[in-house]
């Protein structure tokens, strides 16, 4: 029941926000829905957390082996809630950001939402690579439409660039799906199917996902769409791209890779998580010339997405439930970043570091949660982030066994730790610190709204920095059958 | 058998309703109203209720699948008179003409569905051509249209040719004509047949414009007039698609192996040369031409696959492809400027066609949950169940790919870009293109809405 | 006669005409060597229903063979379809750029 | 060799050497009347073959109705040895190879084929009399006999469309 | 027993109350209230630290455990304090030390604007409140948060005045200098996690004593370590933000950079002694780094001629003391010469703050001379925390100094070298501490007019923390007064036995004794006495009559220079590191990453361009085409095809 609601609400409201022509209206509207899907999510995780309404199983295709399966496993509740959290915190921060069209710009926003709830959701290959699309067509639409100047080429290449990805996917899905032995798509006889696979067949299905789920996070060398896209795209879309949308390649890994090809993930891990660790080092070290702030967190962006695939692949637990909560913890955090970055956007109508400085005196309310979150991306402890990134890293690292790829992934991946710590304050200290510019010089402090939305941002920074168990509670059980499934000595025995 | 018989008739009444009738608007009617007609017989006879009961000494055989086939074949059509029959109007003066060949070509197309024999299928394919020639021709001061004409012409005769000789062998070999007798036992046939079957291959790959025989197609379908391109990119190709499979199935089922890589060559080529050449098209109209050849290409898959998949894929591929392809063709009709710059700012001035004609285009381009996607999907399906030929599939889904590339140029042109660019549309057209958008919408949600009519 | 004999001679005729049709521009001449090519095939279908006739002559079966000839027929009457419509378009080009020369025919391309 | 096969040499030289002066010709009056002389030579094929109904259509429909028909449009036109155009010396080089080659690899294909052995019945057998063939075609044929009623008039139709004058 | 357990989280949590308060108000609150509630919740935890010192002296550890910070499969990182012995000795320092500073800064700060004030003292409060969490944490982990907390308050107390862009750099460099040495600190603690599967203390050591780590595992870790806390506590190579983070005010100079943050390091390893004792190769390796940062720390700030550089490099030499007495097994020592320095070592800050304040922010000593004559107490205090840096009998200084002495020496083989390295980097101490002592209130004042005309002593606030602290300075010392001169007076020792107790085993097991007999002690002492009386007389002698004010020059100017290390890391670091990124950025991003991507766009557009060609609209060429197409299918059929 619940997770039906999660994808019809923004759905229906959706495509009814298209039929307004009055702008408040429909902002306001498009505000309601997304509370109330956030009403929703946060009942299914208190009220109604009982299995039989986290489930929905209905005939779809049946012919096609396929059929209408949702269910909210632990990361499903994860990524829901931040979807459900983002939307609102987007529509409150931009509240005063008006758009041509807003009516078409609010439905799609929702539309988009409903496609990554369904993403996050589905339990059936196939609805799965449905949403997967249905997800990114409004994104395309959105950047390209109320998007930057060079708005077009980038979205563009942006949409080409994904649509290949997923299409290999959909041939690995097809080709898992010709194995089944019941020829349906269910998640169950994907997990069966695939690992039922030859190592050579899984070799080649794990590059066509990979490279897919690689495109979407995204992972070095295919992430070359993303920082122009985020520089290009509204502000708000960026929000929805960078904080939610890279996680559905991250699920993609998680729920349909490692345990469908548990074979392959084991013998080419190392080699995903070698590029892995390239991109972290390579973003990190551009992020660090970098002038223009979006780019840098874009880049920023690209560097902890990459520890996140490292963790993935490390196959273990620390690392995984690490991966779980941080997946949660990046998305509410680079979102903080925008809404403040969309702020100075907005008032000086540039993003150019060398053309800012000395904020902190005008703007201190602005400046100290920026910092704050800023700090939170970077992983300080009693901040969201520090808890992801040790048990990130520390699964990383490895348990008893350590072999000399762990501690190579550690210390490199360490080193961006270091780096994010050189690009974050360069950011901080060129952005608030120093003296006004003439630019700067009547800059205002944050509005209500955006103070609103940034207070909760830091509220949950701090709650899931010092509480994180809450979360890594909800994450237990399917972080454990996850490693189950994709565990390969017992397949390795035979 | 029924709608041989009947768009036969229906043929012969619109040529003299064409001759008493004054009012163009009469005529059309009669058209709409005769092709439902046409529709419902099929219908009905698939519920096995014929109006005729005709010996065809096994020649021809109605089964599910070529009714099945007709049906859609015929709903497309009536959607495309629905929706671009006033334009015929501009073409010439023998309006009722062109209705009457459509007719014919019909019965053409009911010949090619459902033959057995092969005799049947070249006066098919005959009867589908010639009429097409005259249609391609039929706006006679436009010399664009006559060389098109022409064009085809020559090259249709040449490719009758081949196919002509073919025959011949297959009947040396045989000593028949009829596909149910003609039973090559042998792994590997004689030369004979061999050759029969490669020349045979060639002609059908000539009417369905598949590289290396492609070449008319861009040139026909540019300069034959608009309307006509339509409802020879869609309908005509599609049928002669089912002629296609059927021969290659019945006939040459047998020796599988000796065809299959020509096939999949020809796939390859057809794809790259359709999709890659129409990325630089300036024209939408030549792009759709270009297009048409690239979505033959995967048409071809269910061909080189050959199996139930194949089957049910044809299908679903035919209605989505005609259905996408008569929308988009019935919008572009109406435009002032076919190339892209001539769609700036369509969204402005009129929203809803525009969002209707994206869809058209997000089906063509395989977006999920529009027909389009289901039809491609199972063509992979069927390509990927026949067997290791991965690097076949692989391929196609990259050009698929670089066909996106080209279809959302239009809807940026659309959206995206400042222009001036409208169309007149009544409201009565823009209802027709909701429903169409809704039929190509539902087919990608439930399939079975159609699959169902071919199982039970 | 031996039936390679008629295979060669209505490969050869085959083969001329479609020589024919890659070497001349003149629209006409063209149309005449696919006719050529069509007769060809007739030639080739009729040796073989007579071959077809004979073989089944031991078992007996008097109307085999027909069906070749028949189709002979069959081409025939496409042809002159062909032919009437083939003309007309010819006609009708003529009168526009009076020239039948297929190589004038360029608009189209690319 | 016995008086066919003289015959059937002679008509087969007859029916190539015609084809040739078809293609080379330069006039297309010329070519037009070779070709005429292809066809009576492959009508006296069908002779050969006993296949008399064919052989006389052959004669009457092609070299009749159809090659007049080409030499009037042509006559109407005007066209002649001057008006014809040529194609540039290379493609038709081109073209020729092409058509050789197709030629010599069909017949390398062909020549030890399964049909080694077999013949056709020379000037015996009846099934190429007009009564066989009469009765299949209205019996076993007719469907198709009238469905090419339906390419007929559409031929017609568009011989009209086309070829009107406006 | 029990109830001293039950309030301790109040130790750490009232500071945090407080750096809330001070925080969310301080547009709201008057200075005053600030100042009462940041020094306020300061006292209030020194209070109960003391009263915890009371519980804890009879030599048992107490473990408070609230809540699960992390439980994932088998780790669980509890959220926990571990009070013993040690914690408290650094509970006391830090919240002692921390309150007198406290107050001196609510006069020091007091031109700032009210929400800056503000701002401040949270600052203050939230390092006092990380601080706390790192020596009071029962496990690595909530050690490393206090860690990386103090770093961060350090950031910002550094970068305090935000609108001038050096401090700012400063402040940067500080943080990202500390980050390199946490990451050590971080891999070390994932390596216990997979190797003893848990970060408690007690858990790890019991671990370690059942020797069930592998030589090189325990050798890597407590490297690693030592990494960390070389980052902390400004040891070569990652020292050299130390002397820029004198950006900050100079109270904060006193309280992170000289008396507490910069002791972490030595706290953390003191606290992991075992893991140490039990790694042989490691502890040499921190006494020489120890021995030659001190060194090195020492020659530079002889030549220093900003008041607080000087003090900053004697800090930097200082911990490299503490760190030669960790290395040569001698931790009481090194935990003693924490303390005693701490009191000192703060006296002198907050003595040059005084002295700044008086001078209006003037810091170089070049510019003043003869301030004994105005300002009395501070001059006294001063001279005072010299004497006791410069380990003139009778004051803090020299009992731990001795004890370090003393325990170098003891060291086989080499204890002899080390000695005399040491002595001599104490000697050195001696000199550039009395020529910053004498050039500073000695002779004739040497700044401008209206300067002189502005002199004053400071107000009660600033001069009463000195008094004290020089109190400590002197009286400091008595709790660890050597065997050799009074037998059991080593009170400290005695204290802290329990701590070290592992060690003491694991030392008696590998049969190393940091036994020196008397008699050689007594002769080690008086050397080392009577050199350092010599060097002091001298250093005061020379400056008080003719300071050197003119810029040195030849070796001296490398001296100035700091020995060129910060323009070192510049070249072979920094640079190429950047250099990199621009040349990923313009160059390999744009022309590889992206160039194939845009490649193959490009390609296919070549082609499609190139493709059209093909439809040249001559039917002649179609037909041609489509026969050689022909032609080839039926070669390949026929001929080539098997």
């Amino acid at each position: 029941m619940i997770p039906v609601l999660l994808i019809a609400i923004p759905l229906v409201t959706g495509l009814a926000a298209f039929f307004s022509r009055n702008e408040k209206l429909v902002r306001s509207w498009a505000l309601f829905s997304s509370i109330l899907t956030l009403a929703i999510s946060i009942l299914g995780l208190t009220i109604f957390s009982d299995a039989k309404y986290l489930e929905h199983h209905s005939a779809w295709m049946s012919t096609l082996g396929s059929s209408f399966s949702v269910k909210l496993d632990g990361m499903g509740q994860i990524l829901c809630l931040l979807t459900a959290i983002a939307f609102p915190l987007i529509f409150i921060s931009t509240w005063h950001s008006s758009y041509k069209k807003a009516n078409n710009f609010f439905a799609l926003m929702l539309l988009s939402q409903a496609g990554l709830m369904g993403v996050f959701l589905a339990m059936d290959a196939l609805l799965f690579y449905f949403f997967w699309e249905l997800a990114l067509i409004p994104v395309y639409f959105l950047c390209s439409q109320w998007g930057g100047e060079k708005r077009i080429a980038v979205t563009f290449k942006f949409f080409i660039y994904t649509f290949v990805g997923s299409l290999l996917m959909l041939i690995g899905i097809l080709y898992v799906y010709a194995h089944s032995q019941d020829h349906s798509f269910s998640i169950e006889s994907f997990y069966k199917a695939g690992a039922a696979l030859g190592h050579k067949e899984q070799t080649w299905l794990f590059w066509l996902f990979f490279v897919a789920f690689a495109i979407k996070m995204p992972i070095f060398p295919f992430h070359t769409w993303q920082p122009d896209t985020y520089e290009q795209s509204p502000t708000a879309t960026t929000m929805v791209l960078s904080g939610v949308m890279v996680k559905m390649g991250l699920l993609g890994l998680i729920r349909w890779l490692l345990p469908v090809l548990p074979v392959a993930a084991y013998s080419w891990g190392n080699m995903a998580s070698g590029m892995a660790v390239t991109g972290m080092i390579y973003a990190s070290l551009i992020a660090i010339r970098q002038n223009d702030i979006k780019r840098l967190v874009a880049y920023s962006s690209i560097a902890h997405i990459g520890l996140m695939c490292i963790a993935v692949f490390s196959e273990n637990k620390l690392a995984l439930q690490g991966v779980m909560i941080q997946m949660f913890n990046h998305g509410i955090n680079i979102i903080g970043l925008w809404i403040v970055i969309e702020l100075i956007e907005r008032q000086f109508g540039t993003r150019k570091l060398s053309e800012l400085g000395g904020l902190a005196q005008k703007a201190p309310a602005m400046a100290i949660l920026f910092v704050i979150i800023a700090l939170a991306n970077i992983a300080l402890p009693l901040t969201n982030a520090f808890v992801g990134e040790f048990l990130m890293f520390s699964g990383i690292f490895g348990s008893n066994d350590i072999t000399e790829y762990n501690i190579l992934f550690t210390v490199l991946a360490g080193l961006c730790i270091i780096l994010a710590a050189i690009y974050t304050l360069n950011m901080i200290r060129k952005i608030f610190y120093g003296d006004t510019v003439a630019l700067t010089a009547n800059v205002q402090d944050v509005k209500l709204s955006e103070k609103l939305a940034l207070g909760i941002i830091v509220v949950l920074i701090f709650w899931m920095g010092v509480y994180p168990q809450a979360v890594l509670n909800i994450t237990n059980d399917i972080s454990d059958s996850i490693l189950k499934l994709s565990d390969v000595h017992p397949m390795l025995k035979k | 058998m029924n709608v041989l018989i009947l768009s036969a008739i229906l043929g012969i009444v619109i040529l003299f309703s064409g001759i008493y009738l004054k009012q163009k608007s009469n005529v059309r009617a009669i058209a709409i109203v005769g092709m439902a007609g046409l529709l419902l017989c099929n219908i009905w006879e698939m519920s096995s209720a014929s109006f005729f009961h005709v010996n065809t000494e096994g020649m021809m055989r109605f089964d599910r699948f070529a009714l099945l086939f007709i049906s859609i074949i015929l709903f497309s059509t009536l959607i495309y008179f629905v929706l671009s029959a006033k334009d015929m109007e501009k073409v010439g003066i023998h309006y009722a003409e062109y209705f009457a060949l459509i007719f014919f070509i019909l019965c053409g197309v009911v010949l090619v569905a459902s033959f057995k024999s092969l005799l049947i299928l070249f006066l098919g394919i005959e009867i589908i051509s010639i009429p097409l020639y005259i249609l391609t021709g039929s706006d006679k001061r436009n010399l664009k249209s006559n060389e098109a004409s022409l064009k085809y012409f020559l090259m249709g005769a040449f490719s009758t040719g081949l196919m002509l000789m073919g025959i011949t062998l297959i009947y040396g070999a045989t000593g028949t004509f009829n596909v149910e007798q003609i039973q090559f036992t042998a792994e590997k046939p004689g030369v004979l047949p061999i050759a029969g079957m490669m020349l045979l291959l060639f002609s059908m790959a000539f009417k369905v414009s598949a590289a290396p025989f492609h070449f008319w197609t861009p040139d026909v379908y540019d300069g034959a007039p608009t309307v006509f391109t339509s409802f020879m990119a869609t309908i005509v190709k599609a049928a002669v698609f089912i002629g296609f499979i059927r021969l290659f199935d019945e006939t040459f089922g047998t020796f599988k192996e000796q065809w299959r890589l020509w096939i999949a060559i020809i796939t390859v080529a057809t794809l790259f040369i359709g999709n890659i050449t129409a990325v630089f098209q300036q024209s939408v109209k030549r792009m759709l031409a270009y297009s048409s050849i690239a979505q033959a290409g995967f048409m071809l898959l269910a061909i080189f696959a050959m199996n139930s998949d194949a089957k049910e894929g044809i299908l679903i591929y035919a209605a989505a492809y005609c259905l996408a392809t008569i929308g988009i063709f019935a919008v572009l009709t109406k435009m002032s400027d076919y190339t892209f710059d001539g769609f700036n700012g369509l969204a402005r001035q009129q929203p809803v066609v525009a969002a209707l004609t994206t869809i058209f285009f997000l089906s063509l381009a395989g977006i999920p949950l529009t027909a389009g996607f289901l039809a491609k999907f199972y063509m992979l399906k069927a390509a990927l169940s026949a067997g290791s030929n991965l690097w076949l599939v692989i391929f196609a889904v990259l050009m698929a790919a670089v066909s996106a590339y080209y279809y959302f140029r239009v809807i940026q042109a659309m959206y995206f870009k400042d222009g001036q660019a409208t169309i007149q549309a009544s409201p009565f057209f823009k209802g027709t293109l909701v429903i169409l958008a809704a039929v190509i919408i539902l087919l990608g949600m439930f399939p079975n809405l159609l699959l169902y009519w071919y199982y039970f | 006669m031996p039936i390679n004999y008629y295979i060669f001679l209505s490969i050869a005729l085959f083969c001329i005409g479609i020589v024919g049709v890659l070497t001349r521009r003149n629209a006409i001449i063209i149309f005449m060597c696919i006719e050529l090519m069509l007769n060809a095939v007739n030639l080739l279908l009729v040796a073989f229903s007579k071959m077809h006739h004979l073989n089944a002559a031991v078992s007996g079966n008097v109307t085999a063979g027909t069906d070749g000839q028949l189709f002979v027929f069959f081409i025939m009457v496409v042809a002159a379809a062909e032919v009437s419509v083939g003309l007309a378009i010819i006609v009708m080009m003529y009168r526009n750029i009076h020239s039948v020369d297929v190589n004038f025919l360029n608009r189209l391309k690319h | 060799m016995n008086i066919t096969q003289i015959l059937f040499w002679l008509l087969s030289v007859m029916a190539l050497f015609g084809a040739l002066m078809v293609v080379v010709s330069k006039n297309p009056v010329y070519s037009v009347l070779w070709l005429i002389v292809t066809f009576f030579a492959i009508s006296g094929h069908y002779i050969l073959l006993n296949a008399q109904f064919l052989a006389i259509v052959n004669i009457i429909v092609y070299a009749g109705a159809i090659m007049v028909l080409f030499l009037f449009v042509i006559m109407l036109m005007n066209l002649n040895k001057e008006t014809e155009p040529q194609k540039n010396r290379w493609l038709k080089i081109a073209g020729a190879l092409a058509g050789g080659c197709l030629l010599l690899v069909l017949v390398a294909a062909l020549r030890n084929s399964e049909m080694q052995g077999q013949s056709a019945e020379v000037n015996t057998g009846d099934i190429g009399l007009i009564k066989n063939l009469g009765k299949e075609l209205f019996s076993t044929y007719v469907v198709p006999f009238e469905i090419s009623s339906i390419l007929f008039i559409s031929a017609m139709v568009g011989a009209v469309l086309i070829g009107k004058k406006e | 027993m029990k109830n001293v357990l039950n309030i301790v989280y109040l130790i750490p949590l009232l500071p945090l109350i407080g750096f809330l308060i001070n925080g969310l108000g301080r547009k709201h609150l008057s200075k005053g209230l600030i100042g009462i509630i940041g020094s306020g919740t300061v006292l209030a935890s020194f209070l109960i630290s003391v009263w915890v010192f009371m519980q804890v002296k009879g030599g048992n550890t107490y473990v408070a455990d609230y809540f699960n910070f992390i439980n994932v499969g088998a780790l669980s990182i509890p959220f926990a304090f571990q009070i013993d012995q040690l914690s408290s000795i650094f509970l006391l320092i830090i919240t002692g030390v921390g309150f007198l500073i406290h107050v001196y800064s609510t006069s020091y700060m007091h031109e700032e604007k009210t929400e800056h004030f503000g701002r401040y003292f949270a600052y203050l409060n939230l390092f006092v409140f990380s601080m706390l969490l790192l020596v009071m944490g029962a496990n690595y982990v909530i050690m490393f948060i206090g860690w990386e907390g103090v770093g961060l308050c350090s950031y910002l107390l550094i970068g305090y005045w935000f609108k001038n862009t050096e401090y700012n750099k400063a402040a940067n460099k500080a943080f990202i200098m500390n980050r390199i040495g946490d990451l050590a600190f971080l891999i070390a603690i994932f390596w216990i996690i997979s190797k003893a599967g848990n970060v408690n203390y007690g858990d790890v050591f019991a671990f370690a004593q059942g020797n069930k780590f592998t030589a090189t595992d325990i050798t890597t870790i407590t490297i690693l370590l030592f990494i960390g806390a070389t980052g902390k506590s400004a040891q070569i190579p990652l020292y050299t933000w130390l002397p820029d983070a004198m950006a900050g005010p100079t109270p904060v100079s006193a309280l992170i950079h000289a008396a507490t943050m910069v002791t972490a390091g030595i706290y953390m390893i003191a606290r992991s002694n075992i893991l140490y004792s039990l790694s042989p190769v490691t502890l040499n390796i921190i006494a020489i780094v120890g021995l030659a940062t001190a060194l090195l720390a020492a020659t530079i700030a002889m030549k220093q001629n900003d008041i607080k550089k000087v003090l900053a490099y004697s800090t930097v030499s200082q911990l490299g003391y503490m760190f030669l007495a960790l290395g040569t097994g001698s931790y009481v020592a090194a935990v003693f010469h924490v303390m005693t320095h701490a009191f000192f070592k703060a006296l002198l800050f907050l003595g040059s703050g005084s002295v700044i304040h008086a001078m209006g922010g003037q810091q170089d000593i070049r510019k003043m001379g003869g301030l004994n004559k105005y300002m009395k107490i501070t001059n006294a205090t001063f001279l005072i925390g010299c004497l006791a840096i410069a380990g003139i009998p009778g004051l803090s200084g020299f009992f731990s100094k001795d004890e370090i002495l003393a325990g170098a020496f003891s060291q086989k083989p080499f204890g002899i070298v080390l000695y005399i390295i040491g002595l001599g980097t104490a000697l050195l101490t001696a000199f550039y501490m009395f020529r910053l002592y004498a050039t500073t209130f000695r002779g004739n004042f040497r700044g401008t007019h209206d300067q002189e005309h502005h002199l004053h002593e400071s107000p009660a606030a600033i001069t009463i923390p000195l008094i004290v602290l020089a109190i400590l300075s002197i009286i400091g010392g008595y709790v660890g007064v050597p065997e050799f001169i009074l037998h059991g007076a080593h009170s400290l020792k005695d204290f802290l036995a329990p701590v070290f107790a592992g060690s003491y085993q694991v030392f008696e097991a590998q049969g190393i004794s940091h036994e020196v007999d008397h008699s050689t002690e007594w002769i080690l002492t008086g050397v080392s006495t009577a050199l350092i009386l010599i060097v002091v007389v001298f250093a005061w002698n020379k400056f008080s009559k003719k300071p050197d004010t003119e810029d040195a020059a030849g070796f001296g100017k490398v001296l100035a220079n700091k020995w060129y290390v910060d323009e070192l890391y510049e070249k072979i670091i920094v640079r190429p590191m950047n250099g990199l990124g621009t040349f990923l950025n313009n160059v390999f991003e744009k022309s590889v990453v992206d160039g194939i991507v845009n490649g193959v766009g490009r390609l296919v557009n070549y082609s499609s361009r190139q493709l059209r060609l093909l439809q040249s609209g001559q039917v002649g060429s179609y037909v041609l085409l489509m026969v050689v197409s022909m032609l080839l299918f039926f070669v390949f059929q026929f001929f080539l095809r098997k």
